[in-house]
């Protein structure tokens, strides 16, 4: 890999920033969500109003938060209120138009889990003693259930199992339970009729979802990844024919993120842990 | 009313207690240090949002289970180390809801209804029956204060494309405890900076606990009515003390203790030192004057709020940069 | 934007509108006027409270029926004269339902839900099949718009008593208008005062008209957060006016005209004077400046609020008085 | 009829205010509802509070106001928000205590008309030309949903059917649709777990609710009138045997009513039309 002017943290902010067009309303979690937000208002999308669960709209960082309640994050906002108005009236009611989440896993649909899971991926395993716990739903799963979203993970391989462990956040195939049987049916069927995944954002690539199969196929791999590398690391078979290779980010941009959106490194010091 | 008197007053061992605020704004703290102090018992946890208090909570033993939907503090601590070591080792309980449908929940007990419908949940593992904690601990159909059923998936009768929505079970807390920043005697409440789920977690309530950093006369809330959001007539107890949340944040008042969180959370996700850190900031601590003396001036003149931020914009959070 | 051109651009032959305010306060008058001015017909006015409005699109033939839970203006005109006549002689439809109903049929829009329970209407002839006015005018399984159903009883399937509870449907309007105190260039909304049923009214709108007192930078908005409730983005037209609600109130701006209600209320109950008075004050007005002028300087600034009361302790509610 | 230092409708806000208790919070609604408990309020309840449906809580009013809604209605009050706070989460939630409501017509269950009827009543009538119209529920089915109440009304022949014409508010037997058909059913098992009517003020007496029967018996008539005549004027077989008279009102009270809660005739003036 070249000597790069950006870190593989910083890449990912920047693109999944493009998913953020001007005047859109977007819903962001604390982390990567709220950075990717933050810099696409600050560059080409001055018009974007963030929404955060606690309940503030169109807020104004002059420092980032480290939550999305916490004082910080009401900072120059227009409304103050409280996670219904934001979760029910702004996503359940769809008049936002992009969330923006974090997952352990996500799985060929699209499908999130970032709740629990077996000690080994794809064994079952009781709730009462699960294998692993990451921080459960939030407001992930409420986002997703009505909006359209795009993914933040970390590329691990772990982290792409064909079928995620736990079903926390719906994608494009969910789940329906009947006498004691789960069976697999498109969102729409499921209730979901609005919203479904975009794009999954890993720390090597980009993934977008097939118009007919809804599976997630390589959209681009990041400079100096590879395809097939990439592959391998990939519970499904994933169609990589498509992938182009991402342009790096300009210097400008890097620059705007490091020394405007945080200059702190509140949220870029985070992620390089 | 003192931390004390509010505890003894209105927690039982085995309630259903709602916390109130969001990770690290507006958690009552020292009204679960009393908790500790007190010995509580059996607590069924619930939130819409949880934090610190619950590791708290854990590690005092005070802890049943949580129905909520996170474990954690958010960036001040990705997970909480205690609980969900509790929850894998299934020594606390956990019942799975989303964000959303926890205050949903609330409000369906505060609206007086059985429940509330959601598109949320639907399609996930989150009503999965496989998945249904409170009935796998016993819960369902046993203790009168749970429902039956955790979800209930039904289609609507009224729109051609008859959508399946989730209806979620009203939640009624035994007590809810949450923090307000004015209040005024007979109990009215100003809550200042986003309000989380705290007016629903309020009216479910059958108790309300209500933490405040200043009491005023009523004809001072009548002043701007609209400016506040809960009525006196449903809070049972009112608690004024400066500093009531430290280590967390009280908008407009004052900002969290990034180093004592660290060091909060290190301890509480640490064997070797967990109980020295309850013994020395929890047990041997007397009442909430003796915690704020041991604090110090100096370390809380820090962390109070300039008016022009509603936060501290100088406050030292290196603890948690890099 | 002016009456004119949101009436134009937004408003047309047949639309559901739902109107905003209560009875007295915030009712935006100058966009109705308008629309009678325009020769809008057909509508399907519904609202959380009617007000005089009913009346003037009523007797402007604008209206084709009414959703909503009351006919009148409280004191001051106890029921509409000419929408109850209407209503009696078959040529205005109005389908009944209670005022919290109302509101959750429009928060149930606002929610993104197909619907919201309940217990209100329960044990009532408000859910009579009898009576049941939208399936009876055809509506239903016609117009997609209009539920299948009034209602849907169910038992509760969470709790021993299984209570049975009523589903409303949710009612999303073509068009919501309200009006704000304060209202930011971007659109964010400061209502002041008791706010009714207005957040969930313009959360349900496809579009929404905002008529206000005074129009300022978002920055000011930005100044006091907590004041304000509704987000610029579910804004489409921003119509700024003095006097938008005359003859009704803008608490802290402006009072009612009890004269020029009594008046208007009179004429619309009698057959000899309704349409002098439309020629009068509506049709032969020109725009919302000639009505102000028409009116007066000295009789408007005799409305204006005194800010220790948020209304005019000096107005003379004679008209009212015995 | 000895003449008198008070009105009939006087007569009847003083008997209403005496079910407001202190420390009661109490729904109004606009006109007898709000002027009794006022006087409650200034007399023997100071510590009651007024909630009203427009989005106010515990209002101290300057001037009587004209709507439950209009800028007096707010003057004093400690709360301000919007009537779903006020019909949800007070009266549904049972955060009230009691409701004043008025109506067209009760019956012997207390159950309420505030809508429309037939020319005749009794008379079945076609909803799309009903042969009267009154104002409509309004917030009186919701609030007798959900609370105790009692009722104010013109003691008038045509307003004390046995069956009101159109039930707009519950009373203790209520109605159940199934297949065409109606079934008169207790108000608990209709869904209505809380609440029902506790008493019916007429400008003549104070009707109470059997508490076995719930039918409505005569408990007190007003100096000047007399339980016989009374009963010719109501629908149903009433029983009068435990009618005692009211005592009339105090000179006290009746002046502060007219003095410090009403001394503009607001609402005294509008019940003497």
């Amino acid at each position: 890999m070249a000597e790069q002017y950006y870190s593989v943290p910083e890449m990912v902010v920047v693109e999944t920033s493009k998913f953020v067009k001007d005047e859109m309303v977007i819903f962001v979690g604390i982390g990567l969500g709220l950075l990717t937000a933050s810099l696409a208002v600050k560059t080409h999308a001055p018009r974007a109003t963030i929404l955060m669960e606690g309940g503030t709209v169109d807020s104004r960082f002059a420092h980032l938060p480290f939550s999305v309640c916490e004082p910080r994050s009401a900072y120059g906002c227009t409304v103050t209120t409280g996670l219904f108005d934001i979760l029910g009236y702004n996503a359940g009611g769809a008049h936002a138009d992009l969330a923006i989440l974090g997952a352990a896993q996500v799985d060929q649909y699209g499908n999130l889990n970032s709740s629990m899971g077996p000690r080994q991926s794809g064994e079952p395993f009781d709730v009462l003693h699960p294998g692993w716990r990451a921080t459960g739903s939030g407001g992930a799963n409420d986002s997703a259930s009505g909006l359209p979203f795009v993914v933040n993970i970390v590329h691990q391989d772990r982290r792409f199992p064909k079928v995620v462990d736990y079903l926390t956040s719906p994608g494009w195939m969910v789940k329906e339970f009947e006498n004691g049987k789960v069976k697999w049916v498109p969102r729409k069927e499921a209730g979901l009729i609005r919203g479904g995944p975009v794009a999954i954002v890993t720390t090597q690539c980009i993934m977008k979802f097939d118009e007919k199969t809804k599976i997630a196929y390589l959209a681009e791999y990041f400079p100096g990844t590879d395809p097939g590398e990439i592959k391998k690391t990939i519970g499904w078979d994933i169609d990589i024919s498509r992938a182009v290779q991402t342009e790096p980010p300009s210097r400008e941009v890097i620059n705007i993120l490091r020394n405007e959106v945080d200059p702190d490194k509140v949220l870029l010091g985070s992620l390089k842990k | 009313m003192s931390p004390a008197e509010a505890v003894k007053t209105f927690i039982k061992n085995g309630q259903i207690i709602a916390s109130g605020g969001f990770t690290i704004t507006r958690k009552s703290y020292a009204i679960y240090y009393e908790m500790l102090r007190q010995g509580i018992k059996g607590i069924k946890l619930c939130h819409v949002t949880p934090g610190g208090p619950d590791e708290l909570l854990a590690a005092g033993g005070c802890l049943a289970g949580i129905t909520g939907c996170y474990v954690g503090d958010e960036l001040v601590q990705v997970i909480h180390p205690y609980c969900s070591r509790q929850i894998k080792q299934g020594n606390i309980w956990h019942e799975d809801y989303s964000h959303y449908s926890m205050i949903l929940r609330f409000k369906a007990a505060a609206m007086g209804l059985p429940f509330l419908p959601t598109h949320s949940q639907v399609g996930s593992d989150l009503i999965n029956p496989e998945y249904d904690v409170e009935r796998k601990v016993g819960l369902r159909g046993k203790d009168s204060r749970f429902p039956l059923e955790k979800f209930h998936v039904m289609k609507d009768p009224f729109w051609p494309v008859h959508q399946k929505v989730c209806l979620l079970p009203a939640l009624i807390p035994d007590v809810t405890v949450i923090h307000a920043q004015i209040v005024g005697e007979k109990g009215t409440a100003r809550i200042m900076g986003p309000l989380g789920g705290d007016v629903e977690e309020a009216y479910a309530g059958k108790k309300v606990i209500l933490t405040c950093d200043q009491v005023v006369p009523e004809d001072y809330m009548s002043k701007d009515p609209n400016a506040n959001q809960i009525p006196h007539h449903i809070i049972d107890a009112i608690v004024p003390l400066p500093y009531a949340c430290h280590p967390v944040s009280s908008y407009m008042n004052y900002d969290y203790d990034a180093a004592f969180l660290r060091e909060f959370h290190t301890a509480m996700g640490d064997d070797s030192r967990r109980d020295k850190w309850l013994q020395e900031w929890v047990y041997e601590i007397k009442d909430h004057w003796h915690y704020l003396e041991k604090l110090g001036s100096e370390r809380l003149s820090k962390l109070r709020a300039n008016p022009a931020y509603a936060y501290n914009p100088d406050n030292d959070r290196s603890a948690y940069m890099n």
